[in-house]
């Protein structure tokens, strides 16, 4: 298959309950790709990000994920007795990457609280360090949820800029987002 | 998968372990409860208490394993944290397993460590205290390989204490039986192959099935 | 001339002078008690031999252990009612003196009783009920530490330890009661090593030698001394490293 | 305040007791546990176990309530429950008080429920069997309500479990003698008073304790 | 005092670990005011807003509560087994309100999901069912932080919509938000 192609979907169908979220839904995303996920509450963006993560069987239709990617979900997967630091460290540890974790601290703005147990941090600060993931490991394909919730306006900017870098660089990034969009999308899909 | 990924797993359940402690409620509250309990009631005739004694250590292994393990896996669904383990698949099963072992490390065998002391105070002959020491720490093994299946399957569920409770007990019983004997009768005996036995089939079958489980769990 | 020390500069200044004299005469006295203790009086084989040497050091730490909780309780009232610091401070440096006097009153006490301790060694703290009360004593004491050091702010820790400490000290008596209780209706009958150290109710063995009793007093007047001295320092060490958090408080004000 | 809040809260704990079943766990677990391991391990003798029924049951009772209380608070302080519990102000320690009485009653109670159960298989006569019940019943109260304080002291800890045990184990030692007693000795015993008296105790400075610890955790 | 005055903390000041938050914070909520925190991530928002509420000591200054309020913090308050429909009745009950939890639910746009326990809803979906919470009991101060999250857009234009008649019948709202507000304030404090 054409190697520009990170991630597919095809005819993608989720039923949840008695009832089809959405089906048929057909998903492409290649180099340098920002694909939204649009809907309204309960429409199924994140089940179908589930989907194409591999975190959930599709109930119709298949996925290709020649690329590796990472996952951004609604909870940011942060335990309460856990600092940023350690966090990141464990992930680094399991991921086998050798980045300098005080300076991605830095980068994403936690110098201050980075050893500070995350049930005290404030909303920003923890989906910071989940976003902070994204930056230990180069990984092709972006999937995130609602990513920009919780953030303040230049934490906001601060990551628009990470995800253009990364489209830059032959990435690709696949978000679901409600209200206006701090950055231009190559497509929208609307569930 | 390289080890990096399991040696991480390890780390972070013993800090888990460790941070929210339920691991150590039981064998402490449990050693101390029957220090001060088990006398109480039953008067402080050695003979009677070293009889007593051995089935209190399996039970407070038992449950030990069955509480600690209930919310290991609910907690990583809940905080998301499952999905993370989840999307370098393959390695999930083996993680799970980490998981438990490192629980049994921490909650289970700390009473093992605490059998000559129980023993010694119960009056359990020396002779005794290495057959039992081994018999604890497989059987407790093999209880907490299953208390995680269990917690697995009712990561997603609700009720969860009630179903760990069902499916674990059958599991539990032959390595309880087992397990009873060899303290009883010490390594020669028949029943220290049988445990052996139980454990290895644990071992092998626990993980694949914690694994499988936990995706259901994360859809 | 406790509300004198309520003042924590004045509390200093008193310490800085208190702590040395206290901790020294503390020390002699010790001393004294147990260079006649061990050497002079002579042993009593009806109370274990050379062992019941052991009491002389025993007994005060009994003693103690038992007062420094009440001063714990009391230190954690006032904190918790007039939100005094230096009461906190107090309550903070008392939990660890009065676990290391309950431990010793432990230690002593099994050396002591080291002959009539048999294969369920146990059975002897369940065999008395002052054994008992002390077990639970501890208990108390590394629970209250425990949770200080288990809270993050200093202001939460002292909130909480003080209920505990509180509700802890109302339950004193009660263990007290039913732990007496418990042990005169025990089934066995208590060692005979362990008889004079709990004079049953009919009296007999209650009676102690003057010899001993001259010792025991001195003993106690000497660990009183120390551990108020020990007290102390670590209530000053406690005041410095609060500064910090003063200076905090000043800023918040806007100074 | 009015009655609804305490009836609300009733029924909320309930069925989080319910949702989450660990209640039934315990009981369960143990009750199972006992029956299959203390013919292995004692032998047929009624006599002897007899004797050894009441003190596995009053364990039973001192580690549900632990065991059960530890989530409780925590898992209302993580999700916001609390705060929202707060809000209208005094309420809070009732509500403590209600929510540790329903988790009392479904993990606590079932035990009771089991005396005679058990106490049959274990050969207790049936005389002692109500006073027992009884006996059981209120030291398994007592073991609730300062289990609870313990809980809501350590809400927001993270190494809940240890400290729970450590706060709460001295706190049932009298309950734990006197119900022994009373289960010995029946309703004429001192004991029956005292243990009336301990409860009457726990039931007035436990709810204000936890009221407390709890606002405190919410800070 | 002047019964305009619904809420009212003066000089408050906050301390978080070794470092001051904020201090000297005046804040006054009358009838139809709609007061904006503002302020980067970890700058004290929540913080003030739970001293406000009455959830946290503040360790300086008083604050003083003449009106009943509401609190929607950035936990919803959910518990993994309630549904919508049973979470409201429970707080319908507990604050003795006499409200149709089912036409609240329907208001708030959760008819479908109704039933479907929380573990189960979307985020957005378990927003609403915790902002769902202000429609069962009049009360005239509303104390929300980031309210807006998770909401898909007419969900934010209906919260926006309820603030409005809140304010119009005398209610006042203070509410923590980050980027550009979709309702124009009265007032705004920056941390
Ligand atoms: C773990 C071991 C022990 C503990 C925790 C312990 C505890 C105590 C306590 C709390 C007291 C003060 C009681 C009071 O004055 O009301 C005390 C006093 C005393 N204990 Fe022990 N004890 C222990 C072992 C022993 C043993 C083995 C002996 C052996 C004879 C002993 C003999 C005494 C005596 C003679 C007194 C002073 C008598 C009195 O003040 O009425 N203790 N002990
Ligand atoms: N067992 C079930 N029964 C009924 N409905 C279910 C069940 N499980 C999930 N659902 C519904 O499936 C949908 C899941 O949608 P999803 O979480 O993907 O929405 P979303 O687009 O991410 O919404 P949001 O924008 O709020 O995040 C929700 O509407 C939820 O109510
Ligand atoms: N024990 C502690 N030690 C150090 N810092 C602490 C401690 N507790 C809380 N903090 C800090 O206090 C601040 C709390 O801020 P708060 O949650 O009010 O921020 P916020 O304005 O709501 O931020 P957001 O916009 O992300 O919600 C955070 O910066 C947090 O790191
Ligand atoms: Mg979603
Ligand atoms: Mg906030």
């Amino acid at each position: 298959m054409n190697d520009a192609v990170l991630l597919r979907g095809s005819d993608l169908g989720a039923i949840r309950g008695e009832r089809v979220l959405y089906r048929g839904i057909c998903v492409t995303a290649a180099a340098g790709d920002l694909i939204l996920l649009r809907g309204a509450n309960g429409s199924g963006k994140t089940t179908l990000l589930r989907q194409l993560a591999g975190l959930s069987e599709p109930q119709s239709g298949t996925v290709e994920r020649p690329a590796p990617h990472h996952w951004i979900g609604h909870t940011n997967g942060l335990k309460a007795y856990e600092t940023p630091r350690s966090h990141l460290a464990h992930w680094a540890r399991v991921w086998g990457s050798a980045a300098d974790i005080s300076a991605v601290l830095s980068d994403i703005g936690l110098r201050r609280p980075a050893d500070v147990p995350c049930r005290l941090l404030s909303a920003g600060q923890k989906r910071r360090t989940a976003l902070a993931r994204l930056k230990l490991e180069p990984r092709r394909v972006w999937l995130l949820d609602e990513p920009f919730n919780a953030l303040d306006t230049d934490g906001q900017a601060q990551l628009a800029a990470m995800i253009e870098s990364h489209r830059a660089t032959g990435g690709a990034v696949l978000a679901a987002l409600h209200g206006t969009a701090p950055i231009d999308a190559t497509r929208e899909i609307t569930l | 998968m390289s080890a990096s990924p399991l040696v991480a797993a390890f780390r972070s359940s013993l800090s888990e372990a460790w941070a929210n402690g339920a691991g150590l409620l039981l064998p402490l509250g449990f050693f101390a409860g029957t220090a001060i309990l088990v006398p109480f009631t039953l008067g402080p005739e050695a003979d009677l208490l070293s009889r007593v004694g051995p089935g209190i250590l399996w039970l407070a292994l038992a449950l030990s394993s069955m509480v600690t393990l209930e919310r290991v896996f609910q907690a990583d669904l809940q905080d998301g944290a499952l999905d993370l383990w989840l999307l370098d698949s393959g390695s999930i099963s083996m993680v799970a397993a980490i998981k438990t072992l490192t629980h049994w490390l921490v909650s289970g065998f700390p009473l093992v460590l605490l059998t000559p002391l129980l023993g010694y105070g119960l009056g359990v002959p020396a002779a005794k205290m290495v057959p039992a020491m081994l018999g604890y720490a497989m059987g407790g093994l093999v209880f907490f390989l299953w208390g995680g299946v269990a917690a697995a399957l009712s990561a997603s569920v609700a009720r969860a204490g009630l179903l760990i409770a069902l499916l674990a007990l059958p599991l539990y019983v032959p390595a309880l039986i087992f397990g009873v004997q060899m303290v009883e009768a010490g390594f020669d005996s028949p029943s220290f192959l049988f445990l052996s036995a139980t454990m290895l089939f644990a071992l092998g079958v626990a993980p694949a099935a914690m694994g499988a489980a936990l995706r259901l769990a994360a859809e | 001339m406790l509300s004198y020390l309520a003042n924590p500069l004045r509390f200093m200044r008193f310490s800085r002078v208190a702590v040395p004299i206290s901790f020294a005469l503390g020390v002699l006295m010790i001393g004294w008690s147990l260079y006649n203790g061990l050497f002079i009086v002579p042993p009593d084989e009806a109370q274990g031999g050379d062992l019941m040497r052991a009491m002389f050091t025993h007994v005060p730490s009994a003693w103690l252990c038992m007062g420094l909780y009440a001063a714990l309780a009391g230190a954690s009232f006032v904190w918790f009612i007039w939100r005094h610091e230096l009461a906190d401070v107090a309550a903070r440096a008392i939990a660890p003196i009065g676990a290391g006097y309950t431990a010793l009153c432990f230690i002593t006490g099994s050396i002591w009783g080291q002959k009539g301790w048999g294969p369920g060694w146990h059975n002897l703290i369940l065999g008395d009920s002052r054994l008992m009360s002390v077990l639970v004593l501890f208990f108390l004491f590394l629970g209250y530490m425990a949770l200080r050091a288990a809270l993050e702010t200093r202001q939460k820790a002292a909130r909480a330890a003080a209920i505990l400490a509180m509700i802890g000290f109302v339950n004193v008596p009660i263990i007290k009661v039913s732990v007496d209780m418990w042990q005169t209706t025990t089934i066995h009958q208590p060692s005979s090593v362990i008889s004079i150290g709990n004079p049953d109710p009919r009296g007999e063995g209650s009676g102690m030698n003057i010899v001993y009793l001259q010792q025991l007093l001195w003993g106690f007047g000497g660990h009183s001394l120390l551990a108020a001295a020990m007290i102390m320092m670590l209530m000053r060490s406690e005041v410095y490293t609060q500064q910090a958090d003063r200076a905090l408080a000043l800023k918040l004000e806007g100074a």
